[in-house]
């Protein structure tokens, strides 16, 4: 309700062309009731994904050229890695093979994608896995030979599986999704993507 | 140039072959390949195809008003089109509004030929067997800016106003995958997958991506407008569906291209 | 209704260049629609290009050749403002003839 | 791998093919251009089966037959090659993708006058060897190379 209020000022002020450039906050109000009415619902994409969440709107304000203070990034970091849950089994790892599937497919979450189907990774679009595949993105850094670099144990394990599920735990405002918090992935795929990174045989240890 | 094709061929097969060596020379010699595909598609671009149909729709009687479009004000005056596109979006005081080329093609056909917004504005882009009038129009109409400097304005209020909205879209977070345009779009040197990764919000990055927009997708094998490529960005953003030619759209588009002033505009392209 | 090919024949050297561009989808017959139900093919299977008269060049296509063909040869024997002429089929009998002259 | 091809296409003759394919009046002998689209030939599945539906006995490698296209595509749907041929006599030049469902993409008929060399472009189902095959002074040529196909893009 406030957030309209502001909106039809900012709007009144603008029409009006005068000398006052509308403040950050009436431009972000402004901007939020240009997206709603400028996207429609389609598939499984409703309208409330233009909706924020503290952590979306933080790291939005926190952008393009505005530095992010320490203490909020510190503050974010604390509160992703409180979110992290851990399966009830305790078992970190599933299957490599299964993994590397789901680290190639980039299905899932698109107003075209069908809800039902399981979503993929898409490891591949931002970080190298593997020697076989040569087409991999550099949006995230290379991820070959991850635990032979780091260790196998439980410690490297467990940060594994943090990293995957909520990568803001260790970097506030990191580009790559929640796939544990927002429920992109599975429990079991997870462990599967896991298992990818930290089993022995898999192909991004050898 | 055999002798080039056929040494830099004998390099990347060593390359590829020896799985063991670096991933570095494996890499660049992958994206050399690219490279080397895309310069062979650069010589007869399709869309010259659309260029040649816009061109025909441009001048032909049509609508209920049975008038052609070229009273059509794209902002330097009615029926000026070289250079027209290189300016846009803008500020028109006949609508009142800022339009991007494509919503302005809608206001045209609209107002000249009498066809409804809403007709104008149904199924944009072209699919398999069906071609459409925005595709054409679009390609004819920015190929006559062709090798023109951009020159995109925010004097007026709404132009200025556009362009902050579009700052902000740009980097709204959001949906399921937390991802903004500046997630993929606001880095220098990354990639996705094999694709380079404008940083649309450094001149050099924006000017190199707008200017070479609309283009023809060898993989759909249709000439995409800007409109399209938001819509379609979007889409993989995870946001809900980008209505064609809405304030969002004209907005995002004004700050995308006003970053890229100064750079001679050089579409339609091909691309991949 | 067929649209009309961009044909371009310049002089290099002594040699005339030409570069035909064809709008056509060159399906496959290979493809399925939305609901499953396979698009029949449908592609260019002959080209004939004449200068004077003469064949200088002639083409057999399948269905692998992209859509929106591109087709690029040299002949020898042209002169500026002479015309090539440039003929395609498709394997629905669907023709179409365009020409260009030589710059 | 180049000798096993060149077993393969020179084991088996096609005389008796040839034959046929001449009386059928899908190829005509000197004459520069066939009158009709030569079905048999566009559905053969590997290279040999091609040279015989194109009335050959076996195709001989030749180095005087260049192949210029990336070694990788970025796109399948569209994969740019020029093939040229040095080889005296050239009447023909013909495109061949193994792996696409039929071998052969395009084949030109290149009459006296005529550079023997072409440009086009083919869709790739897959990564693939790709042959050029000519036929010279009545004999076919041919040379093969491997074209890598390559997926991109963000939504996978």
């Amino acid at each position: 309700m406030k957030t309209k209020i502001i909106a039809l000022s900012a709007l009144a002020a603008l029409v009006a062309g005068c000398a006052t450039t509308p403040s950050d906050e009436e431009i972000a109000a402004r901007s939020l009731a240009v997206m709603k009415a400028g996207f429609k619902e389609r598939g499984q994409a409703k309208l409330d994904r233009l909706d924020q969440d503290n952590l979306q709107r933080t790291c939005s304000i926190y952008s393009g050229g505005n530095e992010m203070p320490k203490e909020v990034a510190a503050r974010i970091e604390k509160e992703q890695l409180a979110s992290i849950r851990y399966p009830a089994d305790g078992k970190l790892l599933g299957d490599w093979k299964a993994g590397e599937k789901i680290a190639q497919s980039g299905r899932g979450g698109q107003y075209n994608d069908n809800p039902k189907a399981p979503s993929g990774a898409n490891c591949y679009a931002c970080h190298q896995l593997t020697k076989q595949e040569v087409s991999y993105g550099t949006i995230g850094p290379s991820l070959f030979n991850f635990a032979k670099v780091r260790g196998f144990g439980p410690d490297v394990q467990k940060y594994a599986w943090n990293k995957v599920f909520n990568s803001h735990a260790y970097a506030a405002c990191s580009s790559m999704p929640r796939f544990g918090h927002r429920g992109i992935l599975t429990e079991q795929q997870i462990k599967d993507v896991v298992a990818l990174l930290m089993d022995p045989n898999s192909p991004v240890n050898k | 140039m055999n002798q080039t094709w056929e040494r830099a061929a004998r390099a990347a097969c060593a390359i590829v072959a020896l799985t063991a060596c670096g991933a570095s020379a494996q890499e660049r010699s992958a994206v050399e390949e690219i490279e080397r595909y895309r310069q062979a598609l650069g010589d007869g671009n399709p869309a010259e195809l659309w260029e040649a149909r816009g061109e025909s729709l441009w001048k032909e009687k049509a609508g209920p008003k049975n008038a052609s479009l070229e009273k059509c004000d794209l902002g330097l005056g009615p029926g000026v089109v070289r250079g027209a596109y290189a300016q846009m979006p803008r500020y028109f005081a006949d609508s009142g509004k800022v339009e991007d080329l494509e919503s302005r093609l809608v206001t045209c056909r609209s107002t000249l030929q009498g066809i409804a917004p809403e007709e104008a504005k149904k199924n944009p882009f072209g699919g398999p067997g069906r071609k459409t009038v925005n595709d054409a129009l679009v390609a004819y109409i920015t190929s006559e800016s062709r090798g023109i400097k951009m020159n995109v304005q925010t004097s007026h209020p709404k132009e200025a106003e556009a362009y902050e909205v579009g700052r902000k879209i740009f980097f709204h977070r959001g949906g399921p995958y937390d991802f903004a345009c500046a997630t993929c779009h606001g880095v220098d040197n990354i990639r996705i997958r094999l694709q380079d990764l404008p940083n649309l919000t450094k001149q050099v990055d924006a000017q190199r991506a707008y200017t070479s927009w609309p283009a023809y997708r060898v993989s759909q094998g249709e000439v995409r407008t800007f409109q399209w490529r938001l819509e379609d960005c979007f889409r993989q953003q995870r946001f809900p569906h980008l209505d064609f030619t809405s304030e969002a759209s004209i907005a995002l588009t004004m700050f995308l291209a006003k970053n890229a002033n100064g750079a001679p505009f050089n579409a339609p392209s091909i691309k991949r | 209704m067929t649209d009309p090919m961009k044909i371009r024949a310049t002089m290099s050297g002594d040699k005339v260049e030409v570069k035909v561009l064809m709008s056509h989808e060159m399906e496959t017959g290979q493809r399925k629609d939305s609901k499953g139900a396979a698009i029949p093919a449908h592609f260019i299977q002959q080209v004939t290009a004449t200068h004077n008269g003469k064949v200088v060049l002639s083409a057999q296509w399948g269905p692998a050749v992209s859509k929106n063909p591109f087709l690029s040869f040299k002949f020898a024997g042209g002169k500026p403002g002479e015309k090539v002429s440039i003929t395609w089929t498709d394997n629905k009998g669907e023709k179409r003839t365009d020409e260009a002259t030589i710059s | 791998m180049n000798d096993d091809r060149r077993k393969v296409l020179k084991g088996t003759t096609g005389m008796a093919v040839m034959g046929l394919a001449v009386s059928a009046g899908l190829f005509k002998p000197g004459s520069a251009w066939a009158q009709a689209w030569n079905k048999a030939a566009f559905e053969t599945k590997n290279v040999a089966d091609t040279v015989k539906a194109m009335g050959g006995a076996g195709a001989a490698e030749s180095k005087e037959i260049v192949i210029t296209s990336p070694d990788i595509a970025e796109n399948g749907a569209v994969v740019p090659f020029t093939i040229s041929s040095r080889l005296p006599k050239t009447e023909s030049i013909a495109l061949l993708v193994e792996k696409n469902p039929s071998a052969l993409a395009a084949s030109f008929d290149i009459p006296a006058g005529t550079e023997p060399g072409v440009t086009t472009r083919v869709k790739m189902g897959q990564t693939s060897n790709v042959t050029a095959l000519v036929k010279a002074d009545g004999k076919f040529y041919y040379t093969t190379k491997e074209v890598k196909v390559t997926l991109g893009g963000c939504g996978g």
